[in-house]
């Protein structure tokens, strides 16, 4: 029991955070959990929960990746310029993957060959992406997209992949030997060379994964709004990393859940959305997110000091 | 498990601690007016919060609702003005119960099957300031077109360079390359260039919303091109920037500078000669109006094609489905001071 | 005195080559309006690249400074404007320095003290302290600045303009810092290796607390010189700053783990990304290329970065 | 001083007032009396106390675990004890302020190189206390004045200006010294001051402690190299499981003696006679080379083989066994590993070959610290206890369990972090991480550094059971004595280069030596 309330120790105080927070909706204004307004809003938040999928593993290796919204576009946009000349949506999606990997790939190639710091990597990628986004689509809508596309996409598809997605990541990070080697990687990263273990390797898929994920994004977006553009990803890093570390990861690596960072996006997610429900006014949004962030982590170094620092 | 405690303490200040300001926006629209019968719950959602444009514009609405006093208005958008953001809050007003919804649209792609989703679900959309595509919503409150916009702006600028055939080279400043608006607007402006063959537009360049980046690139754009004639800074932080860019560079009037802005914004450089013209609408007039039809749409009281709608303010023409504002104001060096917003 | 690692040399070649290149495509980008107007441009960034620099050289890293920067500029604007506070040119000038003083702090405060990771503690800030700004400015932008406030961006002291001359005042006061007291060694001290540091008893929190009060306080001085560059103080100042500040310093050759870097090739690292854009209106390729000039500048930054990769993989190497 | 309860250490520390004076006798410098520290319940020290003349050399040994460090670390005002006082020249010391027990002329120099490698010399000796102008402008030019005074006293040179990852290890570790030689410094604390120097280094080394002490200076030494502790201390503490086991005159003092009185018990003299019947050539290394780091190395090691390297550290010894497990890049030559050439292929294919290694940083490249002894354990085997990637816990727990019984590691659990075991625990961690892949060629960098005696002989004999079993191994070692009792034959490096081979018969320290030293020193010597 011991041993399963420290496993789960913070996905146990999310959920505590989670319950603090549906009580006070409660009281506050009831209508806001009803199935119909959570059902609605849950949809605005799968992109962010995909994309923050793979950042939580290259987070644990102790990397980052600022680069995610400027794949996402860049994905968004490659799809946008294949529907547009009439290619079938699957093959649209199939591009925009294909654009969301390479971008990653360069990325992983960067950061595993060079051996450059993914801070600087991805903050410079994040400039070329958006960049080669707005260049290849003339910073222009693209819009009209397959009905059926939209139908299915935005629809059950999205949460199926989310829930396939989400359930492989947290197996393989749990289960496998390779990811057991992304905390080995995060932890001592020096040693976990010295085991043969393939960091460079795993960096690499890691982050062509998130590229990846960041594409899954961008189809997903263009379904639900059916429509794309180059700016669709923009401010997308900083909202995942906020969640994913409010879900307990650390952004030194080495600790970190999958199911932390879903609980972390969907507290950030019901408040941020209450807050505008309840209260209506957007900018005090913007100091509950920061001020949540901050407390949490204030809180988790005030009352984790013995296992943080053991 | 000690974090509990202050997690659970640290989320209830949180909410609880935001109770008392937001009390006063939500109920300051309703206050002292006779309470007789149903208030429609009306949203007026801006492009973007925290502008002074769109927040003259929530002056006029809010008065405009204690006036009709069956109003329960509330007034909110994003503080960054991403569309995507604007659709989110759209959706949940729908959910919320909403009678209208009043969007200024950002981007007509996004909001647009948005519209459409809250009309289905029998909520009344109407758009002002900024349309959306016409089967997504049922009025706009027309104050200008893009097509006005685009072609005013540069007739002022040609008729500001004046002569009969006027000549020289002009550069835009816009928002950000994406911003959908500005890039209609840029349509429209390059297609009545046509008209004016020796008006040259060299360089469009993006401001990302920043005035000192619109500043220091209308500075560029100057020195880059020496013969450079005229700058159309077209959004708020872009005119501004630009005209505080030919001021500094000692060009006031050698440079000519249009744009859209409040007079406020503007106002030191209409009176030091920089800027000659300003054009805009009585965005005060905007926002009452908008409420208005508002009202009038949820009571069932106005459809498409009514010859006119009996405002508080005066007879409004209308077109199509269009209520039209009325023409815009020209501010100049001699009525500026007249207008305080 | 010591000779010039890779990164400089790199940062100043590419500089060289770029400046070298729009100069022959157009004669105007050297003469000297537009050199002290690429100086004025650069010296708000100068300012903050320096307080970032002693941030990251400690290990740390602070990117709240874009909305400090704009909070900062909503409080000088409310305070100066007649309409407002109508206060007087001191009163301003120090409490917007006060006031980044304390904003710094608190971030210190949440690092040191309260042990939460500067990346995350200041991400929080950044959030935070835009919804702040909203929320002074109240959805309305002061547009009546001041003359004597206006001065402080746009006059000209002995034939320099006043951002200039603060920010080579501010420049050479760091550089001092850094290279000649004892505080700037220990600051590279703790950055270079945080255990040893403690272990030897050096005063590790309040090294790091004044780094990030500088920060603060150096935001401050950047807005004060900026801001009244523009007639109107927006609610979106100083948006996106934080990572312009910090890609300048880390293109300068800073190691974004600590200990390493110097002040010359930051310097030339806020020049590069200065000029960039200026560069490309000079090489006057029409609107066309403004769709690309967001890709231009990652490339080069990326360039930049990988420039020197093997200098640096050779050195990581020798300490492994 | 009572005995501790564990968990009552905040109501003690209230109760007892940490470092109030206690006289000291006016012929001693230091006097350390019941000092007592528990982690988490469990006893560091206990009752510790410890007497140092003036101008003594007081040796203080023990094995890992017994309780040295944390002693050192309190008297440097790292650690703030539960109980107990400590006395310097006659004050109370203030206890937990790195800045009283410099002020009180106590200077430690750490095992682990607490140096800065981004600063250079001067600063690393003044960093903390620099010499100022006007009170705020550094004064360089006294600083470095005083430090080259400081390395002229030493007898030794080391660039000033030139930044400390540019410099050797040892410099660095002059550099340590230097530090506390700059200081008021009374009492000197060494950690294992000599665990990575060469033999001619160590000379220096040991040189400077017999200057300091005519100069009045008390040091207290602590180290596991036995030899050296007989040969310069004037008296020896050894402690044990947290306690003092004794205190004795050097003169009184054997090493033989020292080793049962830190282990408790005796050890059976490793008597490494038979030499294993050599087999085929399963390592082989032919005229590798690595800009900057060495050239021209070739040798090859025999299956049941043990070849030692040996050389000063620096002389390339540990750049070739990276090297060769494919972790830097060679510029040339090959490596062959039972023929099949692995040469710039990588770690993975190296160890896909048989190829392990021990590397010379325990705690930063070969553990990784705060995972459990079983993760550690299984670092490098678990891809093949898998099944297509899918982890086996049952598998994995049964070799685990088959592993440290093996090794003897001595741990709560499995389960417990490899933090928590003792250095020579965790040596035998890393070991066993490449035993669960059955290695075909060994290399062992350093194995029994920071490893304290009792371990130590476990090492060894794990080693030749090793090569018994048919392994390959290659001992990179400065531990001179180990290196000729475990060795075949004895490959010898210089700057770079092989610079001799010395068989069993003819290998000696002397020779070692010879071969080790630069030539023109040689020369001139």
């Amino acid at each position: 029991m011991k041993a399963f309330l420290g496993r789960f120790r913070q996905e146990a105080v999310l959920l505590v955070l989670l319950a603090a927070f549906v009580a006070v909706a409660w009281r506050l204004d009831p209508t806001f959990l009803t199935p119909k307004v959570q059902g609605t809003l849950v949809k605005l938040v799968l992109e962010l929960a995909v994309i923050a999928l793979p950042v939580t593993l290259i987070v644990i290796t102790g990397g980052i990746d600022l680069s995610v919204g400027a794949s996402m576009s860049l994905a968004a946009v490659a799809f946008g310029l294949a529907a547009e000349r009439g290619t079938p949506w699957p093959l649209a999606a199939v591009c925009a993957l294909v654009a969301g990997a390479l971008a990653g790939m360069l990325n992983g190639w960067i950061v595993s060959r060079a051996r450059i710091h993914p801070l600087i990597v991805t903050l410079a990628t994040m400039s070329a992406y958006f960049g080669l986004a707005e260049g290849i689509s003339r910073a222009r809508p693209i819009s009209g997209f397959d009905p059926a596309f939209q139908s299915l996409v935005a629809g059950p598809l999205m949460f199926f992949v989310l829930a396939l997605a989400a359930a492989g990541a947290a197996l393989w990070l749990s289960r496998t030997v390779k990811g057991q080697a992304v905390f080995a990687i995060g932890l001592n990263e020096k040693a976990a060379r010295f085991s043969a273990i393939d960091v460079d390797k795993i960096k690499f898929w890691l982050y062509t994964l998130a590229g990846t994920a960041a594409a899954v994004a961008a189809v997903s977006y263009a379904a639900r709004r059916n429509t794309v553009k180059a700016d669709i990803g923009h401010g997308m890093e900083l909202d995942v990393v906020t969640a994913i570390v409010l879900g307990g990861t650390s952004i030194t690596g080495g600790r970190g859940t999958i199911g932390g960072s879903l609980l972390g996006i969907l507290i950030v997610h019901e408040v941020r959305q209450f807050v505008s429900w309840h209260w209506e006014r957007d900018e005090i949004n913007l100091i509950v997110i920061g001020g949540l962030l901050i407390l949490a982590l204030v809180a988790n170094s005030a009352f984790g000091k013995k296992t943080d620092s053991a | 498990m000690k974090a509990l405690v202050p997690a659970l303490l640290a989320a209830a200040l949180l909410v609880v601690g935001c109770g008392p300001t937001s009390d006063g926006t939500k109920t300051a629209s309703g206050t002292g007016a006779p309470t007789a019968g149903k208030k429609f719950k009306v949203y007026l959602l801006p492009k973007q919060k925290g502008v002074p444009y769109f927040t003259s514009c929530a002056e006029g609405a809010e008065d405009a609702a204690k006036e009709l006093g069956d109003i329960e208005l509330t007034y909110d958008g994003p503080t960054d003005g991403k569309p995507e953001a604007a659709a989110e809050m759209i959706e949940k007003w729908v959910l919320k119960g909403a009678d209208v919804i009043a969007v200024s649209c950002n981007d007509p792609q996004v909001l647009g099957p948005v519209l459409k989703k809250a009309r289905d679900q029998g909520v009344k959309v109407i758009t002002w300031d900024a349309d959306a595509s016409q089967d997504s919503r049922e009025l706009f409150v027309n104050q200008a077109t893009p097509q006005q916009i685009g072609y005013g702006l540069v007739d002022a600028m040609a008729k500001d360079l004046g002569g009969a055939e006027p000549t020289g080279q002009v550069a835009i400043v816009t928002a950000r390359l994406t911003a959908a608006n500005q890039n209609e607007w840029m349509v429209h402006m390059k297609e009545r260039l046509k008209k004016y063959p020796k008006m040259q537009l060299v360089d469009v360049k993006p401001s990302n919303e920043d005035q000192k980046l619109a500043f220091e690139v209308s500075r560029d754009l100057m020195k880059a091109y020496p013969d450079l004639k005229g700058i159309f800074g077209i959004s708020s932080v872009a005119f501004p920037g630009a005209a505080e860019a030919v001021k500094q560079a000692g060009k006031s009037g050698k440079v000519l500078v249009t744009g859209l802005a409040t007079p406020n914004d503007m106002r030191s450089y209409v009176k030091d000669g920089t800027v000659k013209s300003v054009l805009l609408w009585n965005t005060k007039d905007l926002g009452f109006l908008t409420i208005e039809v508002a009202e009038a749409v949820a009571k069932g009281a106005l459809k498409p094609n009514a010859p006119y709608f009996m405002s508080h303010r005066g007879e409004k023409k209308m077109q199509g489905d269009n209520v039209l504002l009325g023409d815009p104001i020209v501010f100049t060096k001699d009525n500026i001071d007249q207008f305080n917003f | 005195m010591k000779k010039l690692p890779a990164r400089e040399l790199g940062v100043g070649l590419v500089l060289f080559v770029l400046v070298l290149a729009v100069q022959l495509a157009n004669p105007a980008f050297l003469r000297p309006e537009n050199v002290r107007d690429l100086l004025i441009q650069c010296a708000p960034f100068a300012i903050m690249a320096c307080g970032m620099t002693f941030v990251i050289i400690l290990g740390e890293i602070d990117i709240s400074v874009g909305s400090m920067a704009g909070l900062l500029a909503a409080a000088l604007g409310t305070w100066a404007s007649p309409s407002h506070g109508g206060r007087p040119l001191l009163d301003c000038v120090f409490g917007v320095l006060f006031l980044g003083l304390a904003l710094g702090l608190v971030n210190g405060l949440l690092v040191v003290f309260a042990r939460v990771p500067s990346i995350v503690a200041t991400l929080g800030m950044l959030t935070v302290l835009r919804g702040v700004t909203e929320l002074v400015l109240h959805g309305e932008w002061v547009t009546d600045l001041p003359p004597f406030i206006r001065q402080l961006g746009i006059g000209v002291s002995g034939g320099v303009p006043n951002p200039v001359l603060v920010a080579l005042l501010v420049v050479a006061v760091s550089i001092t810092l850094a290279s000649l007291t004892p505080w700037g060694r220990r600051v590279y001290a703790i950055g270079s290796n945080p255990e040893a540091a403690k272990v030897r008893g050096l005063p590790v929190k309040q090294v790091k607390l004044a780094a990030f009060a500088l920060m603060g306080l150096l935001t401050g001085v950047a807005v004060l010189v900026s801001a009244p560059q523009l007639s109107v103080v927006e609610s979106g100042y100083g948006t996106g700053w934080e990572l312009f500040v910090v890609t300048c310093v880390v293109v300068g050759g800073v190691s974004i783990t600590g200990g390493r870097g110097s002040l010359w090739g930051v310097l030339l690292g806020v020049a590069l990304l200065s000029i960039i854009r200026t560069a490309l209106i000079f090489l006057r390729l029409g609107d066309q290329a403004s769709y690309w000039e967001r890709a231009i500048q990652g490339v080069l930054i990326l360039t930049a970065v990988l420039g020197d990769r093997v200098s640096a993989r050779r050195r990581a190497e020798v300490g492994a | 001083m009572a005995a501790l309860t564990p968990g009552s250490t905040g109501l003690r520390r209230a109760l007892v007032p940490l470092g109030y004076p206690c006289p000291v006798p006016s012929d001693l410098l230091l006097e350390v009396q019941g000092l007592s520290k528990a982690y988490d319940g469990v006893h560091a020290l206990e009752g510790v106390g410890l007497q140092i003349r003036p101008g003594e050399v007081h040796g203080l040994v023990g094995e890992n675990g017994a309780g040295k460090s944390t002693l050192i670390k309190i008297l440097a005002g790292n650690v703030v004890p539960d109980s107990g006082s400590v006395g310097m020249a006659g004050a109370g010391l203030n206890l937990g302020s790195v800045q009283a027990s410099l002020d009180a002329g106590i200077s430690v120099i750490y095992q682990e190189l607490v140096a800065f490698l981004d600063l250079d010399a001067v600063e690393n000796v003044f960093v903390g206390r620099e010499i100022r102008r006007f009170g705020i402008i550094l004064d360089r030019a006294r600083m470095r004045e005083r430090t080259s005074q400081v390395f002229q006293r030493l007898g030794v040179g080391v660039p000033l200006n030139v930044p400390l990852c540019d410099l050797s290890v040892a410099q660095r570790q002059l550099v340590a010294i230097a530090r506390a030689l700059e200081t008021e410094c009374r009492l000197l604390v060494m950690d294992e001051p000599t665990a990575s120097l060469s033999n001619r280094e160590v000379e220096v080394l040991l040189a400077t402690v017999e200057r300091l002490k005519t100069e009045g200076v008390s040091v207290l030494y602590v180290s596991h190299r036995l030899d050296e502790i007989v040969r310069i201390c004037d008296s020896v503490t050894v402690l044990r499981d947290g306690r003092v086991v004794e205190t004795m005159p050097a003169s009184s003092v054997t090493r033989e003696r020292l080793i049962v009185s830190m282990v408790g018990r005796q050890i059976a003299a490793q008597s490494q006679s038979a030499a294993n019947a050599p087999g085929t050539v399963v390592l082989e290394v032919r005229g590798l080379g690595r800009d900057g780091a060495f050239e021209d190395v070739s040798f090859s090691v025999r299956a049941g083989e043990i070849v030692g390297l040996g050389g000063l550290v620096g002389a390339g010894r540990t750049e070739v066994a990276r090297a060769i497990f494919g972790l830097d890049r060679i510029d040339s030559g090959q490596v062959l590993v039972g023929g099949r050439d692995v040469t710039n292929r990588g770690v993975l294919a190296a160890v896909a070959s048989g190829v392990a290694l021990v590397p010379e940083d325990r705690q930063h490249e070969g553990l990784v610290l705060p995972l459990s002894v079983k993760d550690n354990l299984l670092m490098a085997a678990r891809e093949r206890l898998a099944r297509r990637g899918w982890i086996q816990r049952r598998a994995e727990r049964t070799k685990g369990d088959e592993l440290s019984t093996r090794l003897m590691v001595k741990a709560a659990s499995l389960d417990v972090p490899v933090r928590s075991l003792s250095g020579g625990n965790q040596q035998k961690v890393v070991i066993g991480k490449w035993l669960a892949m059955a290695p075909r060629a060994l290399i062992m960098d350093e194995p029994t550094r920071g490893v304290d005696v009792g371990a130590k002989e476990e090492v060894h004999s794990l080693v030749t059971r090793l090569a018994a079993e048919g392994a390959a191994v290659l001992l990179v070692s400065s531990d001179l004595p180990e290196l000729l009792e475990l060795s075949d034959r004895i490959l010898v490096m210089c700057e770079g280069r092989v610079s001799g081979e010395l068989a069993r018969g003819e290998a000696s320290e002397e020779a070692l030596m010879a071969l080790a030293v630069h030539r023109e020193e040689r020369a001139v010597s």
